[in-house]
């Protein structure tokens, strides 16, 4: 399923609101742009109406003879207001972003990993899946995320929060969906070469429909190995670097990989098999083909049976 | 120049023994006599003590009619403090978010997290990390035993993982 | 440059060379103290150039504090007490020897620089030592770390795996001090040489002056960091 | 024929820009890869950075071509973000950041407070080769090793990073070092070299701006120095203060970084707003309105940029403390710059103001200030910034203050300073029409990107939601406006350096001791005797008695 559109829902300015927080801050926005405008408009104005008002003429040119060169009064007033509007400001922002920020009651946890260039979603159910979490909806949720290599950022811009994910360090974020749908996943903290493509989805729906959802995930660990192997080739972000035509992308394709030969920056070479791509895919960083770089990360957190799946589904790409 | 002020060298020798001294008292402090935390406190206190004598004396700063340097140097030093401070509070304060979610839900018995490096994730998928540690040593046992040896290895793990689970 | 019969000239005593103040200056006082006052700047640069050295101590030191306390009972304190004397004294006789050329008596100031610079190569060749010794036993960062024992003797402080980062920590503090002080014995031998050509007098003294100033900080860095790495 | 020459150099005015002119090209070289003189170096600077800022924008303008098309389209991945860092390193390292204090600030500060030279002349001379030298090995380093990391170098993605990090922060760290004497010397030269009379309060504006850049640059660029030694200690030792494999903490780094980094926006503008106060003051032909507000919300400015570094850390799972402390402290630094917007605009109050080329775009700064000013209100409040954090909202905002304003600014200045600088004038005309399609192609450019942003579009990509496409279409057509008036700025530029009119002494008839006491082009030794201040920078109340009464002679005299 399609993420819904970023740009056609919502205001103008902001991506639908699904929930309360996201209200909250759009109004926050709304009244600080609109107060920003309002300045704007008045200080500009001022600054144009004296360029018209006051602009040089060689006969009729304005002559101050006393020129007004301090006012203290004038002056305390333009420190003073606009200190006191930023601290009202300061304190209204301050109590949104705690009441934003923090876990509700009870709320339902997932634990999730950012890497070069994937998110996967752990369940509580002992599950996982990879670009695509799915939750309740109106449930508060609570994701403690992880990197395993570099700082990677947790961003859906429909819930206005992003947070940064940190190796060899949790960081959490609370919320909770009001609306069911599906939203979009960004990574927005730099991360190498497909941060661009670094998304996931959030599927929210509704509790029925989870439940099915959490069962069928539980079985569906007995599809065919091939449907697996395709499965994650999406998921897992495979495809950012490996394509299935032959195309170049930061890793080599996988048409035709299996006995293709295989020549290796270190000099030595082999014709590719299973176990080749069993090892590559556990330590990358030993077989670099020639014309790469070493940048795959290890995928050794996969179960036995998910690495079988993905050879098996290598070996149909012709 | 020329009127700048000759110091004369009583308190140079002066400001040296004092030094010794005070370092001589620092290492005894702190090496012999157990204080607990307080032996840091002592040891820094002893230090801005010395640095405040060479300062004022070696440096001439007692002397000195022209304040800027004062001024500017103790702004730096403010500077300095803040920023070893704020960032000294950051870290030990990581966890802050939690106590602010306890004040919020005061009625959730749900024991807080405990952030720690061997993480909570272990409890669901032992491999989540693999610390640089590991992985040299993974590099290193490969060049050692060669890669089959190697993999063998990381199979039998896994089925003897695998094994496991379905108990 | 045609204008520069208006230029500053410090007298000297007989056998010295005479000062000639900078084009731009009205005085040789405005001279002495613009350097003065650029001095300061640079000493204040140099306390935040630290500065970001003693953050991260003061954060892994609270994050580790067992690492820390079992790195630094493991460093010499003797040695570390040594090379501190020896900083102490080379500012003392930095200070005579600044205050000898103010007045005037050239041998006093050649002894007291030279005892100064020897002082500063006493210094590094302690430092020396420590480091062969520690590049012997494999107790150094990361990349390098391959001292076993002291990891399995004391498996039971909490966080020992951390300990190469405390022996990081030690080698970036004291090779950069290390290289302040490299730098401030060049600019030392740089003043003797001037002692022995007699550029430098009573009427005019600003080298040897900021030298001095530079000179006494690298020591002010050292009186914080000997107890923090040696000691607690 | 040697008659003839030497006639001819005899007529020739003699000024700082003309010995060894006429004694070969290696004479020539020499005078000036030798000189101490503050305003040859000044020169010099201006080259170096308009070759940087030159290099610099073409890589915008590459970063704008792939970006037409949601698709990849002209690059690959890597090739892009070696493209965007390096425009962002070039651009805020080696052009920002030394643009105004090290070019105008350098040809201006000596002139401004009655000084032969700065304090320091061969120090000065020697910062323009550390930059040179740091910014050659930067540059070289990031165009043959395609540098990935962004300007921001953060951790562990820098050390993992297989391009040639290790070059460039030795570049950085070199160019630093060219940053921190700069504002070392000026500090003193401010502080010992002031003509006689000239107390801190008669000194003009532009000389209390580059005083409080002065004391960013001693105070924090050293931060980002041994930050850089210790990304090299880490890549090359492991010493782990930063690697989290390690027991270290990437975050760290950040604080680190951004210690430097957010003091360092004010180095760039700060003097952006210093030129403001002189070209409104010379324009509008009136004393400033203020002059102590003006002058102390720099020191203000640059006292409180040292506390809101940690703004940048909002997302970064900062404690939430700290981030609360610094949104608080965030508020603050708003306000001394929101004092100097309405004292300029009070100015304006009753003067006698000329639509001129440099007002111009003095008068742009102000639109584009308030506009990046405002946002950045928006940008301080936490819940507002987690949204907006790393996406073309930031982008938007940093570049409304940056180019918006130092760019602007930097701009502005040469306009206003071009005549004394070369003693020549450029076309009036033609300046308009480059004003006008910077300021539109500026807006069209960047306004977009603020909606964008705040609909979701994080920055740093190469391939998009095709719902963004219009969006990315809208700027990049901008920015070949902007590219458009650049190339037309540069063409008159150099035609007035060709055959331009000859300027006068005082072309706008400013106040301040550049244009009342020194030749257009200055001599060598700037002043032919030493100034003697008697008032304050911006007296023109008499200067407009004066001409009232030359006006009333003259009316008189026609009726």
């Amino acid at each position: 399923m399609d993420a819904q559109s970023l740009t056609e829902t919502g205001t103008f300015f902001f991506p639908k609101a699904v929930n309360e927080y996201a209200r909250e801050h759009d109004f926050l926005h709304y009244m600080i742009t609109w107060g920003g405008v309002f300045i704007f408009v008045a200080v500009v104005g001022v600054m144009l109406y004296f360029i018209i008002r006051y602009r040089y003429h060689p006969d009729t040119n304005p002559i101050a003879k006393k020129q007004v060169i301090h006012n203290l009064k004038l002056e305390i007033t333009w420190t003073i207001v606009p200190t006191v509007i930023v601290m009202a400001i300061f304190l209204w922002g301050a109590k949104d972003y705690l009441e934003g920020n923090v876990a509700k009651q009870g709320a339902l946890e997932y634990q999730v990993i950012g890497q070069k260039w994937s998110w996967v979603f752990f369940y509580k159910e002992g599950f996982k899946t990879a670009s695509e979490l799915t939750i309740p909806v109106s449930k508060p949720v609570r994701l403690l995320m992880t990197s395993k290599d570099v700082i990677h950022s947790f961003y859906v811009p429909n819930i206005r929060l992003k947070r940064d994910v940190v190796p060899n360090r949790y960081t959490v974020l609370s919320f909770q969906i009001d609306e069911v749908g599906t939203y979009q996943v960004f990574c927005t903290e730099y991360c190498g070469d497909e941060h661009s493509s670094m998304w996931a989805k959030i599927n929210v729906v509704d509790d029925a429909s989870y439940d099915v959802f959490v069962a069928t995930a539980v079985e569906q660990v007995n599809i065919p190995p091939v449907e697996l192997g395709e499965k994650l080739y999406r998921s897992y972000g495979c495809n950012a670097c490996h394509t299935l035509d032959g195309g170049e992308l930061v890793g080599p394709s996988w048409q035709g990989l299996l006995g293709k030969k295989r020549e290796f920056t270190d000099g030595s070479s082999l014709v590719a098999d299973e176990d080749y791509i069993y090892t590559s895919m556990l330590t990358p960083w030993n077989q670099i083909v020639s014309g790469y770089n070493n940048v795959m990360p290890s995928f050794a957190y996969l179960s036995d049976k998910e690495l079988s799946g993905l050879i098996e589904y290598i070996k149909t790409i012709k | 120049m020329s009127e700048h002020k000759i110091i004369p060298i009583k308190y140079y020798l002066g400001v040296f023994s004092a030094l010794v001294l005070l370092t001589i008292i620092t290492v005894y402090t702190a090496k012999f006599v157990d204080l607990g935390s307080l032996n840091f406190v002592l040891a820094m206190f002893i230090a801005l003590v010395k640095v405040t004598l060479v300062g004022s004396i070696f440096m001439g700063l007692l002397w000195e009619k022209n304040l800027f340097p004062l001024i500017f140097l103790a702004f730096s030093f403010i500077i300095f403090a803040l920023f070893v401070s704020v960032s000294v509070l950051d870290t030990s304060s990581r966890s802050s978010l939690y106590a602010i979610e306890s004040i919020y839900n005061r009625n959730d018995s749900r024991t807080p997290i405990k952030i720690d490096r061997e993480g909570l994730l272990s409890e669901n998928d032992g491999k989540i990390f693999r610390p640089r540690s590991e992985i040299i040593e993974l590099k290193e046992q490969i060049q050692r035993d060669g890669i089959e040896a190697v993999l063998k290895e990381i199979q039998e793990k896994k089925e003897a993982q695998n094994k496991e689970a379905p108990e | 440059m045609s204008d520069d019969t208006a230029a500053v000239i410090v007298k000297s005593p007989k056998g010295f060379t005479d000062h000639k103040v900078g084009h731009h200056f009205q005085t040789a006082d405005q001279e002495f103290s613009s350097a003065y006052i650029g001095t300061w700047l640079f000493l204040a640069q140099e306390v935040l150039f630290f500065s970001a050295l003693f953050v991260a101590y003061a954060m892994f030191r609270n994050l580790y504090p067992e690492v820390f306390a079992y790195g630094s009972s493991v460093l010499d304190w003797k040695l570390g007490a040594v090379n501190t004397l020896v900083l102490l004294f080379s500012s003392f006789t930095m200070a005579m020897g600044i205050r000898s050329v103010q007045t005037n008596k050239m041998k006093a100031a050649f002894i007291f620089l030279s005892f100064t610079f020897i002082c500063g190569l006493i210094f590094m060749t302690v430092k020396y030592f420590e480091y062969a010794h520690k590049i012997a036993e494999g107790t150094l960062p990361y990349d390098f770390f391959n001292s076993e024992i002291s990891l399995e003797t004391f498996s039971n402080v909490a966080g020992i795996e951390n300990l190469p980062l405390f022996y990081g920590l030690y080698f970036v503090f004291t090779g950069i001090h290390g290289i302040h002080v490299l730098i401030g014995m060049g600019l030392i031998m740089w003043m003797i040489v001037k002692v022995r050509r007699k550029t430098l007098f009573a009427g005019y003294y600003t080298p040897v002056e900021m030298i001095g100033l530079y000179w006494h900080l690298v020591d002010v860095v050292w009186i914080f960091l000997f107890p923090l790495l040696y000691l607690v | 024929m040697k008659i003839q020459e030497s006639l001819a150099l005899a007529e020739e005015e003699v000024n700082y820009l003309s010995p060894g002119k006429h004694q070969g090209i290696w004479v020539f070289l020499k005078t000036w890869a030798l000189t101490v003189d503050h305003k040859r170096i000044g020169i010099m600077y201006f080259i170096a950075v308009i070759i940087s800022f030159f290099v610099g924008g073409s890589f915008a303008l590459l970063i704008r071509l792939e970006l037409l098309s949601p698709a990849q389209i002209l690059y690959t991945a890597a090739q892009y973000n070696a493209v965007f860092s390096a425009h962002g390193i070039i651009m805020i390292f080696l052009f920002i950041v030394p643009s105004i204090p090290a070019t105008i600030g350098n040809f201006v500060l000596p002139l401004h407070i009655g000084a032969k030279d700065v304090a320091f002349p061969r120090l000065n001379l020697a910062s323009l080769y550390l930059y040179l030298i740091g910014g050659g090995i930067a540059s070289v380093a990031m165009i043959l090793g395609r540098v990935d990391t962004g300007w921001t170098f953060y951790l562990p993605y820098a050390i993992t990073s297989e391009t040639a990090v290790l070059f460039v922060g030795v570049g950085l760290f070199i160019a630093g070092f060219s940053s921190i004497l700069t504002g070392l010397n000026f500090m003193v030269t401010i502080h010992k070299l002031r003509a006689p009379g000239m107390t801190w309060m008669k000194m003009p504006l532009m000389v209390w701006a580059l005083y409080s850049t002065s004391i960013i640059q001693v105070l924090a660029t050293p931060v980002i120095a041994i930050t850089l030694l210790l990304l090299l200690a880490e890549k090359l030792l492991g010493v782990g203060i930063f690697s989290a494999d390690l027991g270290g903490d990437p975050v760290l780094f950040e604080h680190f970084f951004w210690f430097y980094s957010h003091p360092v926006v004010y180095v760039m503008i700060l003097p952006a707003m210093g030129i403001m106060s002189e070209l409104i003051t010379t324009f509008s032909q009136r004393n400033i309105f203020g002059y102590k507000f003006v002058a102390f919300s720099s020191l203000a400015i640059a006292l409180i940029s040292f506390l809101v570094w940690g703004h940048h850390l909002f997302v970064s799972g900062q404690s939430a403390y700290v981030n609360i402390l610094f949104s608080f402290l965030t508020f603050l630094v708003g306000i001394p710059s929101a004092v100097k917007l309405f004292n300029w605009t009070a100015t304006l109050y009753k003067g006698s103001i000329r639509w001129r080329s440099p007002f111009l775009w003095a008068f742009a700064f102000m639109v584009f200030f308030a506009i990046g000013g405002l946002t950045g209100i928006i940008l301080g409040l936490l819940p507002l910034d987690i949204h907006l954090h790393d996406t073309y909202y930031i982008v938007a905002h940093f570049h409304y203050t940056m180019v918006g304003g130092t760019v602007v600014a930097f701009i502005g200045g040469i306009h206003f300073w071009w005549p004394k600088m070369f003693g020549k004038l450029y076309s009036e005309f033609m300046a308009h029409i480059a004003f006008w399609i910077f300021f539109v192609g500026f807006n069209l450019s960047f306004l977009p990107q603020f909606v964008a942003g705040s609909k979701g579009m994080p920055r740093r990509y190469y391939t998009y939601l095709e719902e963004f496409t219009i969006y990315h279409q809208l700027s990049t057509f901008g920015s070949w406006l902007i590219a458009l008036s650049i190339i037309m700025m540069f063409s008159y530029f150099v035609a007035s350096l060709m055959n331009g009119e000859k300027a006068p002494m005082n072309p706008w008839g400013g106040k301040t001791l550049e244009w009342t006491a020194v030749k257009s082009p200055p001599d060598e030794h700037n002043f032919e005797r030493v100034p003697v201040i008697t008032h304050g920078p911006y007296n023109y109340e008499s200067e407009e008695e004066n001409l009232a009464k030359q006006n009333r002679q003259k009316n008189r005299g026609a009726s």
